[in-house]
């Protein structure tokens, strides 16, 4: 089971974003992108979780690639955007349920839990503050099993104690064997893990 | 298969949930066939005879406007990432989606048109004529509606391009839609139309989910 | 719990006041709404053109004045909300429009259904029947208002706002709707001024009236002690939610 | 005083650039109109009859299918928030933001009822009586609209709760301006009409500012 | 010239996020609201902004209650929340334009620089990435001149290079008499910088 990119380009809007970029995951293996404004952290992701093309290079996964044969990929991985995907009429036990199970073997107690969102579970999602939003959307990683997760600044707006909690969370994630690909400006403490730096491939 | 109706559920609580929509869309329905006596005049012959039309004009118009929302809501909040990413056939995404639009804002449309066409005096045989053309016919518009709203989605002010899109569209039910009450009232047979519409709403069963799948990757990527 | 008591403080006098009226309203109701109907009825002469069906007068007429009376009360309650802003007014309000909305809409369907027999025909487009459906459309907006804010004080506002501009219009849609229809259409259908009005006609009316005002008041105190109660419970559970 | 300008500028601005509202509106607005002759039948008597309701009807309904995102898409991208509690009073801001839906959305319609007129049928003298009450009458739809639009701020699905809102409210509007249109037809003057819409809308200029600024500080808050 | 609030108290949807928050604020000051997710910081921002009212205190600018007599409140403050007012369709430099024009005495070539935003002048605001995006709605604060800032999360999404360029601006506009109330969960290591957590504010 592995992730491999490989010679990735990225086009956005007839301007070379970034080319040349490969890396490759394994289970258990963390990758931070990292990379100034505007390097093309938010795309690479993109392009991973199949939302975007690449302009040359590609991406397998199990030796199969994701754009052509896209059956073994899908499901496999989340992807965590910096839109947050909920829905402000559900609750927060709402959201996070219909994501769980379209998703597949949901088990959203759990996630609760995990996220320490028991107290706010039956709270309308509108009604939350940027912090508990976005714990509420990282409580979508561990509703439904996947091996790898795709997350653009996961750190935004958590206070430092959900930070420490996140990290511990990515931590039995990757213990567990799973993969994560992550971009984030501050500081996510985590070790081992492989930084690929956007701003030293050269353009 | 449980997805599928997992999303069409999702989409119908949500439609409830927020400010009812099944109400509001009934609602607009029965103002613009309101308004039609108010600029027309209240004269019972004239109603009677432009009945058919404003009925079917204003379920057509009524269809529009909530189908703006198909997939921008979703569009806005991130979720059609993640639906689109997800396990489950892009065409069947775009089907759950027109499902739910059909009976969150069409059918209830249908149920109370019969009252409305009532008002408008039409005779009783028609009426049934009518029901049974909205019910054939009204699928072809949630299902041609996909497309446009497929391909208008993320655009700022989608809404009036969707209408530009897609009422082009629409015409051939509108025609057939109207015919169909017409023979009635004319003592003739409806059977004919009303075949066709169905035929007009399996093409669109077939050409809408394709097409407006097409639609949201390109809208998307 | 640290919520803003002096708020529900007026709530309680206001439980206290219609706990006293309420019994009253339920025993005049029962008492005025069988006189009525007795008298509607039974005493109340056959129309010698429309026979019994008149009486389905004794109905609808009550309701009409009903549905326009509550309405005017929605707006008033309203402007004391908004002015004021006494929670209580807020609530009447709310609990006011879905009663209303039954009234017009029951106003609309006996006179359909009287319709039917007196110009044959279901409905037409009058004046004073249009002008009566677009009520019902300001109250389904005024509820519809209400149902969409998830916080209660910010709908109660909203729905003020709406119920004034409402009431404003009010007299305008009247007016232009009777002009609108005069001009295209001289009264030749609906002269609803009627037969000359005799008492044994006007008293089952005047009684249906106030069985239907005590009916209001029975009901609409009900319904205020239910949303004031639910705002009550919304807030314990809160707390409770903040303790866990 | 500069800054009403330029707000009024920028919506402009953002209209032509974000798909061109002009046309879209515009075109919105002919569509309807040409529903009308395929629902109802080509039969130029009827369509001269029903020509001026179905032209007041459809301009109605392009001017509440545009008012929707009247501060809807400056309260999702925050913009909202700072025009808010910027320098300029509520009410001018409201009023700015109605004189810029007038002229981006209502004022082309004006431009081209006359054509459509034409194409209904209309006799020439009520076509100038027309194009007299759009253009007295249309403020008000602009004006009441925006109680409607920013009482719905906010709300998504709040298009469609808006057209209840405020359809009721549009009807004297329709009713004075199609009597206006027919009365120039029955080659009666159309001026005591005309006087009454514009009666209305300075009656709308009072009330509607005001109101639409208590909703929307009500939305925000 | 001050900020006061006293005594302020917050409810939203009949729940009360904080009560007896008291601070002030003069020329050269800067607060730094901390607290956990939830805490009711941006509510607060959001208050002294005027955007919210509170359940009971007051905020007085100059001694004047700025809910009830705003204007010599108005114009005199910028408020930076998590969305961007950012318009799509246009540049950068027509966004940043017409807010400081409606601001008053305009400035753009100034922010633009500022900010490192000359290249992306002409760029529409919606092809940029979220730190770029940042960085135009960051240059409102310069474009006109205002004595406070009330900033919420004026980090988030930002490089390393840019939160030293930001905390320099910073720092150079309380150097000239102005204030700074901003909520970020990130170490903006500003110093001398007040801080008012509101986790310590007894419930
Ligand atoms: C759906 C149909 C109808 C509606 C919506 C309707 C509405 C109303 C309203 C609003 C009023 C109260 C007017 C006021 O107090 O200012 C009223 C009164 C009345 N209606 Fe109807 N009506 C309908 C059908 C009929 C029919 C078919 C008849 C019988 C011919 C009728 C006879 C009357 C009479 C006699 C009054 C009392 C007269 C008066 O107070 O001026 N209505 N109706
Ligand atoms: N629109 C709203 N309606 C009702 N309650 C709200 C709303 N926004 C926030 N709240 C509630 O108010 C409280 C404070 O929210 P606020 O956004 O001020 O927190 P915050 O300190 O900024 O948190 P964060 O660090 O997560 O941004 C939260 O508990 C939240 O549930
Ligand atoms: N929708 C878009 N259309 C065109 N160009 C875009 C679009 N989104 C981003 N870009 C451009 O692509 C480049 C990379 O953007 P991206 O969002 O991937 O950067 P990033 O590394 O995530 O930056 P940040 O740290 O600011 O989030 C930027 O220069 C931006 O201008
Ligand atoms: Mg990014
Ligand atoms: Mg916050």
């Amino acid at each position: 089971m592995s992730f491999v990119a490989q010679n990735l380009a990225c086009q956005r809007a007839d301007q070379l974003i970034f080319k040349d970029v490969s890396f490759s995951l394994s289970p258990g293996e963390a990758i931070w992108v990292k990379g100034r404004n505007g390097a093309g952290k938010s795309s690479l992701l993109r392009i991973c979780a199949r939302l975007l093309s690449p302009l040359s290079g590609h991406v397998e996964w199990q030796g199969e690639d994701i754009f052509k044969d896209d059956d073994i990929y899908i499901g496999e991985y989340h992807y965590l955007g910096h839109l947050d995907a909920l829905k402000h009429a559900f609750t927060v036990r709402e959201n996070i349920e219909f994501w769980a199970s379209f998703h597949g073997s949901p088990n959203v107690d759990f996630a609760l839990e995990q996220f320490e969102l028991q107290a706010l579970a039956d709270m309308p999602a509108g009604m939350l503050s940027q912090g508990q939003k976005k714990r509420t959307n990282l409580a979508r990683l561990v509703a439904s099993p996947a091996k790898l997760w795709i997350l653009d600044e996961p750190l935004s707006a958590l206070d430092q104690q959900y930070i420490a909690l996140f990290r511990e969370r990515l931590r039995r994630h990757l213990a567990e064997g799973g993969m994560a690909l992550f971009a984030t400006h501050q500081d996510i403490e985590l070790e081992p893990v492989n930084i690929l730096n956007l701003d030293e491939t050269a353009l | 298969m449980s997805r599928f109706f997992q999303l069409i559920g999702r989409d119908i609580r949500l439609a409830f949930r927020q400010g009812s929509a099944i109400t509001l869309s009934l609602s607009f329905f029965v103002i613009v066939v309101v308004l039609f006596p108010l600029g027309v005049g209240p004269e019972l012959a004239v109603l009677a005879r432009i009945g058919p039309g404003v009925l079917w004009v204003a379920a057509l118009l009524a269809c529009l406007l909530t189908l703006d929302r198909m997939f921008q809501a979703d569009f806005e909040d991130g979720s059609l990432d993640l639906l689109i990413i997800g396990p489950m056939p892009t065409e069947m995404l775009v089907l759950a989606k027109v499902i739910a639009h059909w009976l969150t804002s069409v059918l209830p449309l249908i149920v109370i048109a019969p009252v409305l066409g009532l008002s408008l005096n039409l005779p009783g045989d028609s009426i049934v004529a009518l029901t049974g053309a909205l019910l054939v016919g009204t699928p072809t518009l949630s299902l041609i509606g996909a497309v446009g709203a497929a391909l208008t989605v993320g655009m700022r002010r989608g809404g009036v391009l969707l209408s530009l899109l897609i009422l082009p569209l629409y015409i051939p039910v509108l025609i057939f839609g109207v015919a169909a009450v017409d023979a009635s009232i004319a003592q003739l047979s409806a059977a004919p139309h009303l075949l066709l519409l169905g035929g007009v709403s399996l093409g669109a069963l077939v050409v809408g989910p394709l097409a407006a799948a097409a639609g949201l990757r390109l809208s998307l990527s | 719990m640290a919520i803003d008591l002096h708020k529900y403080a007026n709530p309680k006098r206001f439980l206290a006041i219609t706990s006293a009226i309420y019994p009253w309203s339920v025993w005049l109701t029962v008492i005025l709404l069988l006189g009525g109907l007795y008298l509607s009825l039974f005493v109340a002469p056959p129309d010698y053109q429309q026979g019994d069906t008149v009486r389905i007068m004794f109905v609808h007429v009550p309701a009409a004045w009903m549905a326009l009376m509550i309405y005017t009360l929605m707006a008033v309650s309203s402007a004391v909300g908004l002015i004021w802003k006494h929670p209580v007014a807020d609530l009447t309000a709310k609990a006011a429009a879905p009663i209303g909305a039954c009234f017009t809409f029951l106003a609309l369907v006996t006179g359909s259904l009287w319709g039917q027999p007196m110009w044959g025909t279901f409905w037409v487009w009058d004046a004073r029947l249009t002008s009566m459906l677009i009520l019902l459309f300001l109250y389904l907006g005024y509820m519809a208002i209400w149902e969409s804010f998830d916080d209660p004080a910010k709908a109660a506002k909203a729905a003020a706002i709406l119920a004034l501009v409402g009431v404003i219009n009010i007299p305008i849609i009247r007016f232009s709707v009777d002009w609108w229809n005069t001009l295209h259409q001289p009264a030749s259908v609906a002269t609803m001024d009627g037969p000359k009005i005799h008492t044994t006609i006007l008293i089952p009316l005047l009684v249906m009236g106030l069985a239907y005002t005590a009916f209001f008041v029975m009901v609409l105190i009900i319904r205020v002690k239910a949303e004031i109660l639910k705002r009550r419970l919304r807030v314990l559970q809160i707390a409770e939610l903040r303790e866990s």
